[in-house]
């Protein structure tokens, strides 16, 4: 066995996981408040990165303004989406709430093309250049960055939730939104911020990914490896979120770098069925109470 | 207007179709089915197949999701099960195509009852994803089983046949994919009038009071999903003698995605419902296009510039019907039909 | 004109995973149809070229085609993909009067038994990979032979060379010291290039991608130190590369059957291939691999037309397949740079090119390579 | 005295359809105690959910008529507003948090607290001395209480709300005999020591017209008869169909001896 | 006799402790009523019975036959072991009528196969059950009128009546209700009263109840068990248990408006 490379393939895993951690983190905000699986959390990252590339690129602005301005963007597009398309349906059942993000998706896709065109696209590079060592260890620079900046913001919303009472809120809400409403909590907010938060978290990731693995319209396809991470770590856990996506991403890399490009998925989704077999709530998440 | 249709028997009370008015209707629509084939034109009639096999594998999907309320994804992955059972026994075999299709249901079937195991464990969209899952190793078992399963390449397949007959045209097949899909939608429908349909929703409704009133729920949520992937099973298998050729790309999650889309466009637990909803999923694509077609004339980049509006309106129109009417065309149809009993007397 | 119109027919890919490529192969055959029209038509029979979006999909190609054929019964026929043109062989065998190639050059439609009215315009991907094969071997000097890695996409068509690849490469005494599969598009490869890292290859072979990854794979690599050349086949060898991939790109190398749109060669048909281009959009300026593809093989379907015409017989599969057949040192006017004949319903040929990032374009580093 | 909710003429609509209330008004005075009782169906928790603005969300809608809230409208004010302003409704089957735990369950409700945040852990004691229970038991899930308790924590988080106005949806609903005495002996000192007024809405008419001042009886929809509780107390038709006195001489009745037919209810007909 | 004997149950959910040694027995064809404070346990006692929660410790033995942790749910239903629950649990997208027949669903047998062809023995047997269910349980309970609509568009009683036809149709030997009169106004609890003692009388029917309405337990109940903290207090009749200064002190209070009200009023003036 070649231990050094072991190392660097579970390095350059790891620093995917995170990436990962963070698109999980905007699947489980969206989830904690609203208890919707977001599927267009791909397409938003995308739409992002697409903003992005329209800052930093067509309008040759400064990579490192162009990164906040993708963000925000991405981050108005979640707050738009939920106050125009999602609203409307709570009180819904979950599957048809969720049918709706499918449907949004596909909007964002075209919109997409539309706007830029179905060509493969390059972000401009932003991230050094320079090898990264980790002692013997080689890692890919981009990835490296990609990482560093992803962890800062995933450590911003760990601390929130852990010490404000924001978290209590969107629990609550996603428990039961009308015994919420009559707490005097503004549910209709709650659910605009988690889709503001949820789609923070995923644009950045979109950037970040971007600028690694090039951008497309079928970039939203990711939003689906990723569901894996957060089934894993329990839809409503911003810890799970964390554990599984760091796990994930190395194993998807390992199991690529060992077995071959077309065992990624079906390892991931091996460890996704055996984890729902033992834990039907991710590792992480919550129970549901069942009494009668 | 219809007036008083009190019933003698609890026969004549428990039937489908309880009055004149409906049978009549419903022989009305049999007979265009019949004449269909014969007086359209050869795409229309091609998307009259389509709409058949789609009805079915929705049916299946609405038995599972809409009726028994355990979502999946995985019905993209079931419908190529059949599919590939019957590539391999055409090319394998000499077995005559009802057979075939049979064995194709079954195998699903079988396949279904392993995918449904964690169901008693999983729920929701838990569930979905697990199926999701199950999905993605199809996917992997029918691209690298190579000596099986042809590998990425996949298998083609001989016309259906039977008794010396062969079902090459789309017009024969017509007459193989609409009886069918006729047949198993009333077979769907005879077992939401007995009590294995009522344990299903039962089991929708809640699964733990469910068991207490005495519903084994592993039992029937295993028969649920072996009925439904059954159903996919046999779509799968009138896909594959349609198309002659079986390739993991012709089962995608998006057609997965497609077929749960149908089920609630339709209206989740309604048959009728996800009837109306294959037929909308299926044809609207088609409409669109035929407005890109009117639009050329006038605008000869309009194909370039029209497909990523398709999207955007295919994806609105999704958004849109579940906004406003949530609960499905089903709803909407019996809506105009509640309107049309009243009439000419409203309100 | 009176005379019945020859109708050209088309699933193309104008949205989904191909639509970047299905764009510009419309967009040729488009302007085909609008040149040849202007020289009026074929034997004095108008074009009409009928087309419907396919999203790339097998099942909406398929639908496209069969209300194609049913409304207007098309001579030639253009397929988006490998998958579609096996679905539609026994369809298109039965009704045997349409002849139809595409944007697939897979090997297996070369077998003419189960695929006798489809046609590759260029080098299927085995042949492809046999040219570029052959000019590897021919950068070896004496004993001291280059190796190479396969790096492939994880679909229908990436596979497809891989076997064959293999077989030519030991033939040759090419090593094949690695090969990866991915998914194609948008994904991270930092694993595989450490893989590579480990084996040295002197050659990295791309198949079945467009652009991502092989700027992640060029890039790191060269990060780390390796100097490896990497070379790609015909969809991985668009002008996008360069455009998108800037400096970065240079030094890579495509096989391409046909002149790019801005090489510096010219011919009668490459001239009308350019003024027509220039006609229908002042603005786009260069062409992408993508309509120069559409492009032949509208002109084939031209040529295999008018064979048939000529010939005094009916536009029958049969009859264009063996049309086709006849093709014999063909002059292309340019878009090819040697006269081609057809062997296996595919034309065999192709050259080898290199980027030189600061002119923005590729360049020639082989003769022409016309197979036998 | 001065009223706290005026409900005028109100009529709701579900669902565009059915309609539930058919003109029903009632007052309540500040700091009383008003109990509105009623049989299965007649419209209680609709006509508070119209108050407090969650009929919305069961696709209801009030199609006539006003409701007063300190002599304000309050159509179009949103719930959280409302609550904001001193209005809080502890729903029908006391619907806590299951998975919070009973403190955060209380922490939800401080979102009723507008603008300054008071001393948060003095509500909390404030609720822990009327409530020990709740104490011992705040870092367990609330989906594991029993009834009982799960009602106490449901007004717990009125009290975290320090609301003006209290409308409580059958809090008895399933509570012992003893606790039923417990939650409407701390309801009666909630309402003595905080000043704050309750709507109360029960199935168990004595208990509520003991604690009320004043009671409305509604039917399908509007109020059928009112007046001071003593005064309802003493009504025959009360005393038949909701006091289930009755028979001989204004004795208990034996729920043994049930005649297969029924009197019939004079407010109706 | 007795058809139902608890011996020594004991059940807990972590520290919880549901039930500690619970031993009592049900005589048949009573109406036997377990009353005790909030989370004294009883519901989950009723859990055990119907095999929806495992006792650790224990024994249930029902018309004299063990029934270990192994025989589920489904078929101590077929068993005969019928009930309602404390929270409504009717199957909201059904109407009155399926949900009703889904009661019968244990004593039916026809299969996929057969529902899918439904003509032939499926249908025979759907029309057997819907003339049992017509003719002697909507009849009884008088819920005609109501049998076609959706479930979810009842009252409350309604729905509370509809839940107790369907543990009807189970054919049960013993019937076990939780809180059946909850949330009910006195006109409406007399009415299920009626039923209840008619169903014992009847149709010959154990009935094993859980409820807090002190009036109404005391009326019809023919024995009485008291659970406290996940024990058995006490056990007897009616008129003992009311008496019995530990029910009182645990659960009954002193169930007493006057003396409610004097309470009150003397608060009141003091404060
Ligand atoms: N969301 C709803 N949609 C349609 N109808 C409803 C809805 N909620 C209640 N109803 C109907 O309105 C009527 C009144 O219901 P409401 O809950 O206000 O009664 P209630 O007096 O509180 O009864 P209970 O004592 O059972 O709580 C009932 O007939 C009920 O069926
Ligand atoms: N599934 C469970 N998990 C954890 N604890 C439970 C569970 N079910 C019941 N308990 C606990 O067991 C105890 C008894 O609960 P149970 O529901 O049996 O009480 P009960 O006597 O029916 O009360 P009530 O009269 O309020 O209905 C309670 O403390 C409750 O919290
Ligand atoms: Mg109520
Ligand atoms: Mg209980």
């Amino acid at each position: 066995m070649d231990w050094l490379f072991f190392g660097e393939i579970s390095l350059a895993g790891l620093a995917m996981g995170g990436l990962y951690a963070l698109i999980a983190l905007g699947f489980v905000i969206i989830y904690k408040a609203t208890r919707v699986i977001n599927f267009a959390i791909g397409e938003i990252m995308m739409f992002a990165a697409y903003l992005f590339l329209a800052f930093a690129g067509g309008m040759e602005m400064s990579p490192w303004i162009a990164l906040p301005l993708a963000v925000i963007g991405g981050s108005i597009l979640g707050g738009v989406i939920e106050k125009t398309m999602i609203r409307p349906m709570l009180g819904e059942s979950p599957i048809s709430v969720v049918m709706v993000t499918i449907g949004i998706a596909s909007i964002l896709v075209g919109l997409v093309e539309f706007i830029w065109t179905a060509d493969p696209q390059l972000l401009p590079n932003f991230l050094p250049r320079e090898p990264v060592f980790i002692g013997e260890l080689y890692l890919a620079p981009k990835i490296a960055y990609g990482f560093l900046i992803g962890s800062a913001l995933l450590i911003i919303y760990l601390l929130y939730f852990r010490f404000s009472r924001g978290g209590v809120a969107l629990r609550a809400t996603a428990s039961d939104q009308a015994a919420a409403y009559s707490m005097g909590i503004n549910v209709r907010r709650v659910f605009n911020m988690a889709w503001v938060f949820g789609s923070l978290a995923a644009s950045l990731a979109g950037v970040l990914v971007a600028a690694t693995g090039g951008l497309s319209p079928q970039f939203g396809i990711i939003g689906l490896s990723v569901l894996v991470v957060v089934i894993v770590g329990g839809l409503d856990s911003i810890l799970g979120a964390l554990v599984a996506g760091v796990f994930i991403g190395w194993l998807e890399t390992v199991a690529g770098a060992y077995l071959g490009g077309e065992y990624r998925m079906p390892a991931t989704f091996l460890v996704l069925a055996v984890i729902l077999v033992i834990r039907p709530y991710g590792l992480f998440g919550t129970h549901e109470i069942e009494r009668v | 207007m219809r007036i008083g249709d009190a019933k003698q028997s609890y026969e004549a009370d428990e039937a489908i179709w309880t009055s004149q008015t409906q049978k009549l209707w419903l022989g009305f629509f049999l007979l265009i089915l019949l004449v269909f084939p014969f007086v359209v034109d050869s795409y229309l009639l091609y998307l009259g197949c389509l709409v058949g096999i789609a009805v079915i594998s929705t049916t299946g999907l609405n038995i599972l999701t809409g009726f028994t309320g355990l979502i999946s994804l995985g019905q993209a992955g079931f419908m190529g099960v059949g599919a590939y059972t019957v590539a391999w026994l055409s090319i394998n075999t000499a077995l005559p195509f009802p057979v075939t299709l049979v064995l194709a249901g079954l195998m699903a079937a079988a396949v279904g009852i392993l995918v449904g195991l964690p169901s008693l464990r999983v729920k929701g969209l838990y569930l979905a994803i697990a199926t999701l899952a199950a999905s993605v190793f199809l996917h992997f078992i029918f691209a690298e089983w190579e000596s099986v399963t042809g590998g990425m390449g996949g298998l083609s397949l001989e016309p259906a046949h039977l008794f010396g007959l062969t079902f090459q045209s789309d017009f024969s097949m017509y007459f193989i994919i609409v009886p069918l899909a006729v047949l198993m939608v009333l077979a769907a429908r005879n077992v939401f009038r007995t009590r294995i349909g009522r344990a299903f929703i039962a089991i929708r409704d809640r699964d733990i009071s469910a068991e207490i009133l005495g519903i084994n729920l592993l039992r029937y949520k295993l028969m649920s999903f072996a009925l439904s992937s059954f159903y996919a099973g046999v779509a799968g298998g009138l896909f594959a003698y349609f198309y002659r050729v079986v390739t993991p790309e012709s089962f995608p999650l998006s057609m997965s995605i497609f077929y749960l889309a149908a089920v609630i466009v339709g209206g989740m637990g309604n048959l009728l419902g996800g009837i109306l909803g294959a037929a909308f999923m299926t044809l609207v694509p088609e409409a669109l296009k035929l407005l890109t077609a009117a639009l050329t004339p006038f605008y000869p980049n309009a194909p370039v510039f029209m497909s990523p509006m398709l999207e955007i309106i295919f994806g609105a129109l999704i958004v849109g019907f579940l906004i406003f009417e949530p609960h499905g065309l089903a709803e909407i149809w019996h809506r105009i039909r509640r309107f049309f009993r009243l009439w000419p007397f409203k309100n | 004109q009176d005379k019945e119109p020859i109708v050209f027919g088309g699933s193309i890919p104008l949205s989904g995973v191909f639509a970047f490529a299905g764009i510009h192969i419309h967009a040729g055959l488009t302007d085909y149809t609008n040149w040849i029209n202007s020289q009026g038509g074929i034997n004095g029979h108008p074009v009409k070229y009928v087309m419907e979006d396919t999203a790339y999909e097998v099942d909406r190609s398929v639908a496209a085609f069969k209300k194609i054929s049913g409304s207007s019964s098309p001579a030639t026929y253009y397929g988006d993909s490998t998958g579609f043109m096996k679905a539609i062989a026994s369809e298109l065998n039965s009704q045997g009067n349409t002849l139809m190639s595409g944007a697939s050059f897979a090997t297996v439609l070369t077998d003419n038994e189960t695929y006798p009215y489809q046609f590759i315009p260029g080098p299927n991907y085995s042949q492809m990979f046999g040219i570029i094969l052959e000019y590897i071997a021919s950068q070896g000097e004496g004993g001291d032979m280059p190796n190479v890695a396969f790096v492939y996409s994880d679909t229908e068509f990436g596979k497809d060379p891989i076997e064959n690849g293999k077989a030519r490469a030991a033939e040759l005494g090419i090593e094949v010291v690695e090969e990866i599969v991915t998914k194609p598009g948008s994904v991270d490869v930092s694993a595989e290039v450490l893989k590579l890292r480990r084996v040295r290859p002197d050659y990295v072979v791309f198949h079945g991608y467009v652009l991502s990854p092989i700027n992640e794979f060029m890039v790191q690599m060269r990060q780390m130190g390796l100097d490896t050349q990497f070379m790609g086949t015909f969809w991985s060898s668009d002008k996008l590369i360069i455009d998108k991939m800037g400096a970065d790109a240079d030094g890579y190398m495509g096989v391409m059957p046909y002149n790019y749109y801005d090489s510096e060669e010219s011919g009668p048909m490459l001239d009308a291939l350019r003024a027509q281009a220039e006609k229908s959009d002042p603005e786009a300026g260069y062409r992408p691999t993508g309509y120069m593809q559409g492009w032949f093989n509208a002109m084939v379907w031209t040529e295999v037309v008018k064979r048939t015409l000529d010939a005094g017989k009916e536009l029958t599969g049969d009859n264009m397949a063996e049309a086709l057949a006849s093709i014999e040192d063909w002059d292309t006017g340019g878009i090819i740079g040697i006269p081609v004949t057809v062997r296996d319903m595919s034309f065999p040929v192709g050259r080898i090119w290199r980027v030189n990032a600061d002119e923005g374009r590729y360049e020639p580093v082989s003769d022409w390579i016309h197979l036998d | 005295m001065e009223a706290l909710l005026e409900i005028d003429n109100i009529e709701v609509v579900y669902n565009k359809s059915v309609q539930v209330l058919r003109g029903l008004s009632l007052r309540v005075p500040k700091g009383a105690i008003v109990a509105l009782l009623g049989s299965n169906g007649a419209g209680k928790s609709t006509t508070l959910k119209s108050v407090s603005g969650l009929l919305t969300l069961e696709d209801g809608e009030v199609t006539a008529g006003e409701v007063r809230f300190k002599g304000q409208d309050v159509k179009g004010t949103p719930p959280e507003k409302l609550v904001r302003n001193g209005l809080f409704h502890v729903m029908e089957g006391r619907r806590v948090f299951e998975d919070l735990t009973v403190e955060e369950n209380l922490i939800a409700a401080t979102y009723a607290l507008s603008g300054s945040k008071p001393s948060l852990s003095d509500s909390y004691e404030l609720v822990y001395n009327y409530f020990p229970r709740l104490k011992e038991r705040r870092k367990q899930l609330a989906g594991y209480l029993s009834g009982g308790e799960q009602q106490m924590l449901a007004l717990g988080r009125a009290l975290i709300a320090q609301p003006d106005l209290i409308m409580l949806d059958e809090p008895s609903l399933g509570l012992a005999p003893l606790l039923v005495e417990e939650i409407f002996t701390i309801v009666a000192r909630i309402n003595r020591e905080q000043g704050t007024a309750i709507l109360l809405v029960e199935q168990n008419a004595a208990v509520s017209l003991a604690i009320a001042s004043y009671g409305y009886i509604m039917e399908n929809g509007k109020i059928v008869i009112d007046g001071p509780a003593d005064k309802l107390t003493a009504n025959e038709d009360v005393q038949e169909f909701y006091l289930g006195v009755g028979g001989k001489e204004g004795e208990a009745r034996s729920y043994r001896d049930i005649k297969h037919y029924k009197r019939r209810k004079r407010w109706l007909s | 006799m007795s058809i139902l004997e608890i011996s020594n149950l004991s059940l807990s959910f972590g520290g919880v402790k549901a039930l500690q040694d619970v031993s009592f027995r049900v005589p048949e064809n009573t109406v036997t009523t377990i009353i005790g404070p909030n989370g004294a346990g009883k519901t989950s006692l009723f859990n055990c019975i119907s095999g929806f929660y495992k006792p650790q410790q224990g024994t249930i033995r029902y018309q004299g036959q063990p029934l270990p942790g192994s025989i589920k749910p489904p078929k101590r239903a077929a068993l005969g072991l019928a009930r309602t629950f404390q929270n409504i649990a009717l199957f909201r997208g059904m109407t009155v009528l399926d949900n009703i027949k889904l009661g019968a669903h244990v004593h039916m047998k026809s299969g996929l196969l057969s529902a899918l062809a439904y003509f032939g023995p499926a249908r025979r047997e759907e029309m057997e059950v819907r003339k049992e269910v017509e003719e002697r349980i909507i009849d009884f309970l008088e819920i005609d009128h109501i049998r076609r609509q959706p479930v979810a568009s009842l009252s409350y009683g309604l729905q509370k009546r509809v839940e107790l036809a369907r543990a009807l149709a189970m054919q049960p030997k013993v019937l076990m209700l939780d809180e059946p009169v909850a949330g009910m106004n006195r006109e409406e609890k007399e009415d299920m009263a009626r039923f209840i003692l008619d169903i014992r009388e009847e149709w010959g029917v154990t009935v094993l109840m859980v409820e807090h309405d002190m009036g109404m337990v005391m009326d019809i109940s023919d024995h009485i068990a008291v659970l406290n903290f996940g024990q058995v207090i006490t056990e007897g009749l009616p008129a003992d248990v009311q008496n019995n200064p530990e029910v009182i002190k645990a659960y009954l209070g002193n169930s007493d408006i006057d003396s409610l009200r004097k309470k009150l009023n003397a608060e009141g003036e003091a404060a």
